[in-house]
């Protein structure tokens, strides 16, 4: 009781909670639940646009995604150090993946079947995705938050790339303006579906409110993002596929069509168009990769026997 | 390459093709890997190697471009020509097979292009140095990166060492074509421009023997070490890996991506 | 096709696009096998089954060339469209996987075109009626070759009985698409030029059950069933399968082969 | 000695030795490695056409393509069928094949870097096939004479089937013309190799010939096969790759350059372009396939135990 209250004092003044500090059950799992889940979307973030970086169309556009999906694993691996401080392993964390257990963003259970999308992804995704890191740079809980503003730097950048990248598309032959608004119509809804259920159907809003671990509500951000992307979309000369998405003057936002929640209810359960493949490819990758994991432990072993041989030997 | 006589610019340009194809496939093979890595830092580091290898083809092409002297541009040189007029090393383009097949391959290339890009510093053709001043940096840690792993792989379990031995037999066929010679290294020798790629295999040697000693690893004796690379003579799997590589230019010709 | 509406034409131009995407992406896959298979008489048959696909596709873009009436050939139709042109089922994209998956999806694609073919013999319409009569042959075939080896390795050993049940939990979502209906096929079906393809659903149950129970196999229940190939809306692995089967065509457009 | 000369007899008198007949072992011998060398040819022969199925360039080539590797399939089955009837397994002749033991026909050790070298294998490789092949239709082994003569009439059909697609290139774009002109240089020198050795250095010869195994030389069969083949390449305005080549009016045939036996007997003895990569095709091959053709085996066991289980419950 007492504790808690005390804890909910340190949030309140704005103070950031580290590894050793003693926290309530529930802000820890929230924490790792969340993070884990962060985590998981940017290394199952990779495979979509990994499907592009051998048919990139050309070698500056082949090094900029090549560059951009290390990065994703680099924000992996911040981000499954910052959930490690909080005492769940890797290993156990891929194995949660892997199970189906632990969640990824859904986002990346829709296909890229055209170039247009790279550049809609780092666009949209990306996009979506700084909305709702943001705030996390001021998360109370000091690894994560720290993480979050490289994080947030890097996928800027990343945005930005993608935004030309469809601005080129935009401004080019009519195929590929054409592919350009076929990937943006595909991947809207979508995107919108990133901010999470809407806020009257959000199951961890309130405590995470509370504990700083969330600062806006998903309706609240899903707005944001609507407001700042429609006139891009305009000015690029592509409509958003949403007849009932027009400027309101007296709210001062987009009004936006109804979300179609069981599309989002039916990805995240496990439907959507990739999620058998996203999580195959995944593990796949993990149970090639035993032996070399296997091999590299072996390896240290032996040094450090032999180093601590030697070490004896000299005594 | 200001004064560089008719004969030494074609010998330059087809210098830079092969040097900017190596670098093109070998970073493409290496990219494959992308997301489907063994572990998270090797998903960090294959794309990190697989882009050192792209920025030094585009270095490598563009200049082909300048040099020889039609407007043709980085993207013109890698996506519009066909396999036989691709001048690579048959090594790279080995399929990836598994990460010791990778691995090896990695550090065979990389300890070749340290010493040649070491020797290319000095130059004569200043563009060329520039080039080979940043590229020595990567290579170098390519050559530890993959040595390193040949190390643990070699000198793990049982199952890993008999995969690097595995790979050493297989990839030992592809090594001798590095250090080929023809009228096109001999001219650019003579004139200082790149270095003598048979020069260099006592480098070569020494690098791959002090991972080798460490890894448990014997180079083998290879009756018959292929080539044919730099004659545009490839083996089957290279016009697979073109048909993806290319197919978007081939299918949107001429447009700006 | 004389006396079609230009509605009918149309719904009729789109059917065919769909049959021949169908045999053209499955003799495709089928024919990666060649020269891969694990015995030699499958060397023999899936190249076989492969050609019976890539002959009814001929078949059927050809006559989709002049329903559409704009002189597109058999090869500007498989060649020249892009990914979300096709209009292939998802069943058949998938990849091969192992010899257990490519049977299923054998059995399961022909379970279901061995009664269309059969229904599609009395079609109004003369040409698609004559397509129908050779294909449903072959149909009947691709049904006892692949239903023999779901049968085998589902009642093999308990390493192949494993496999299958793998391969039917993974195929399963790709078996509702094949049933689907919408306006063009409710209108040639209303026209009695093609069948509805949900009224062939206790047909290809009564195939599958047949095979199943002799192959200690159950069919899985599917939450969520996939579709979207009708509508262009395909993975990921059919963009690969393009860039190599389009490859030639896109790289050298225009010419006589 | 008198078994042998009855044999001989036999022989002499054209008359056809069928399986169950007494035969010397050498003669035994000799067939088994021939007809399972001819057999691994056509097995191995399927894998660089086959490179080819996935990027025909039409319909029709692909189509024919297809039908041209299952018939080489088929051919191998003949072929291991006569094999057979020595009393050699197909499985003890794989395994031969796999370890290296057992040799196929070097050609094949060569990539397939073109489309057009579909139409040149086509053209020259079996069209040199043939010739070596008709011949043994006449073979004294009953088994394998009869193998051939089904052979050598599908071998014709892809000459000319092969023939025409070189004709195509040939008449077509100036890179299609280029195409061709390369694809000839390539396999040129490797099919005059397929006749063997020069007689002179040839070493199962003429014992072959006695027992009517064969019954030309490799050098006369050569010679037929450059007399047949030159015109056809002037025919489409393709050159032949070798100065010394001409028409000789006093021999009556065309004089060839010399060979270039030390590539040859770098092929045969493995270090050929492609001989690492085929045998790794056809292990893999056989080794993911095991799993297959062990169910196929316990599959037809049990059901044989349930047909006899059913006959005894039914008597």
């Amino acid at each position: 009781e007492a504790f808690l209250e005390a804890f909910q004092k340190r949030i309140d003044a704005e103070e950031k909670i580290e590894p050793n500090d003693p926290m309530p059950g529930g802000y820890r799992k929230t924490l790792v639940r969340q993070i884990g889940q962060h985590a998981h979307s940017e290394i199952v973030g990779m495979l979509p646009e990994g499907n592009w970086i051998t048919r990139a169309p050309t070698l500056r556009r082949k090094a900029a995604l090549l560059a951009k999906v290390q990065d994703e694993g680099g924000h992996g691996l911040y981000l499954y150090a910052a959930a490690e401080t909080l005492g769940v392993s890797r290993e156990q964390m891929t194995e949660e993946l892997l199970s189906g257990k632990a969640k990824y963003s859904s986002i990346f259970n829709y296909p890229t079947p055209s170039w247009a999308d790279i550049g809609t992804i780092g666009w949209l995704v990306d996009g979506a995705a700084i909305m709702n890191q943001i705030p996390l740079c001021r998360c109370s809980y000091g690894p994560y938050a720290r993480a979050m503003i490289r994080v947030c730097k890097e996928e800027s950048f990343h945005q930005r790339q993608g935004y030309e990248i469809v601005m080129t598309l935009a401004k080019g032959s009519p195929e590929q303006k054409q592919m350009a608004q076929d990937s943006l119509d595909r991947w809207w809804w979508p995107a919108l579906m990133m901010f999470g259920p809407s806020d009257k159907d959000s199951a961890h809003s309130e405590q995470s409110m509370a504990w700083k671990i969330k600062r806006f509500t998903n309706d609240e951000l899903r707005q944001q993002f609507i407001d700042a992307t429609v006139p891009q979309a305009e000015f690029l000369g592509l409509k958003v596929p949403d007849p009932d998405c027009r400027w309101n003057k007296e709210t001062g936002h987009y009004d936006h069509g109804e979300i179609d929640w069981d599309e989002f209810w039916r990805v995240v359960k496990g439907g959507g168009r990739m999620n058998r493949d996203r999580i195959a490819d995944r593990k796949k990758a993990w149970d090639d990769g035993a032996w070399v994991r296997e091999a590299a432990l072996a390896h240290a072993e032996k040094r450090r026997d032999r180093m601590e041989a030697a070490r004896v030997a000299a005594e | 390459m200001a004064g560089h006589s008719p004969e030494l610019r074609e010998a330059l340009f087809e210098l830079l093709l092969r040097l900017g194809d190596d670098c093109l496939i070998l970073g493409h093979r290496v990219s494959e890997w992308c997301g489907h890595a063994p572990m998270l830092e090797e998903d960090l580091a294959l794309p990190n190697m697989g882009l050192d290898l792209i920025g030094q083809a585009r270095s490598l092409y563009t200049y082909a471009g300048e040099v020889e002297g039609n407007g043709r541009t980085e993207d013109d040189l890698a996506y519009l020509r066909n396999d036989r007029q691709y001048r690579n090393l048959l090594l790279v383009e080995r399929p990836n097979g598994d990460f010791a097949h990778t691995m090896l391959r990695q550090l065979y290339f990389a300890a070749f292009m340290e010493p040649y890009w070491r020797a290319t510093c000095g130059s004569k053709d200043e563009t060329l140095a520039g080039i080979a001043g940043k590229a020595v940096k990567e290579m170098a840690y390519h050559i530890r990166h993959a040595g390193q792993w040949v190390i643990r792989m070699g000198d793990g379990t049982q199952g890993s060492a008999r995969r690097m031995k595995d790979a050493v037999e297989e990839l030992g066929h592809y090594v001798d074509e590095m250090f080929g010679t023809d009228a096109v290294t001999d001219a650019l020798a003579a004139a200082g421009i790149a270095p003598d790629p048979a020069a260099l295999r006592p480098d070569w040697d020494r690098t791959i023997e002090m991972v080798f000693s460490e890894a448990n690893l014997k180079q083998p004796q290879i009756a018959y070490p292929q080539r044919g690379g730099r004659d545009g003579l490839h083996g089957e799997d290279l016009g697979h890996l073109l048909a993806e590589l290319q197919y978007m230019q081939r299918t949107y010709p001429g447009l700006n991506w």
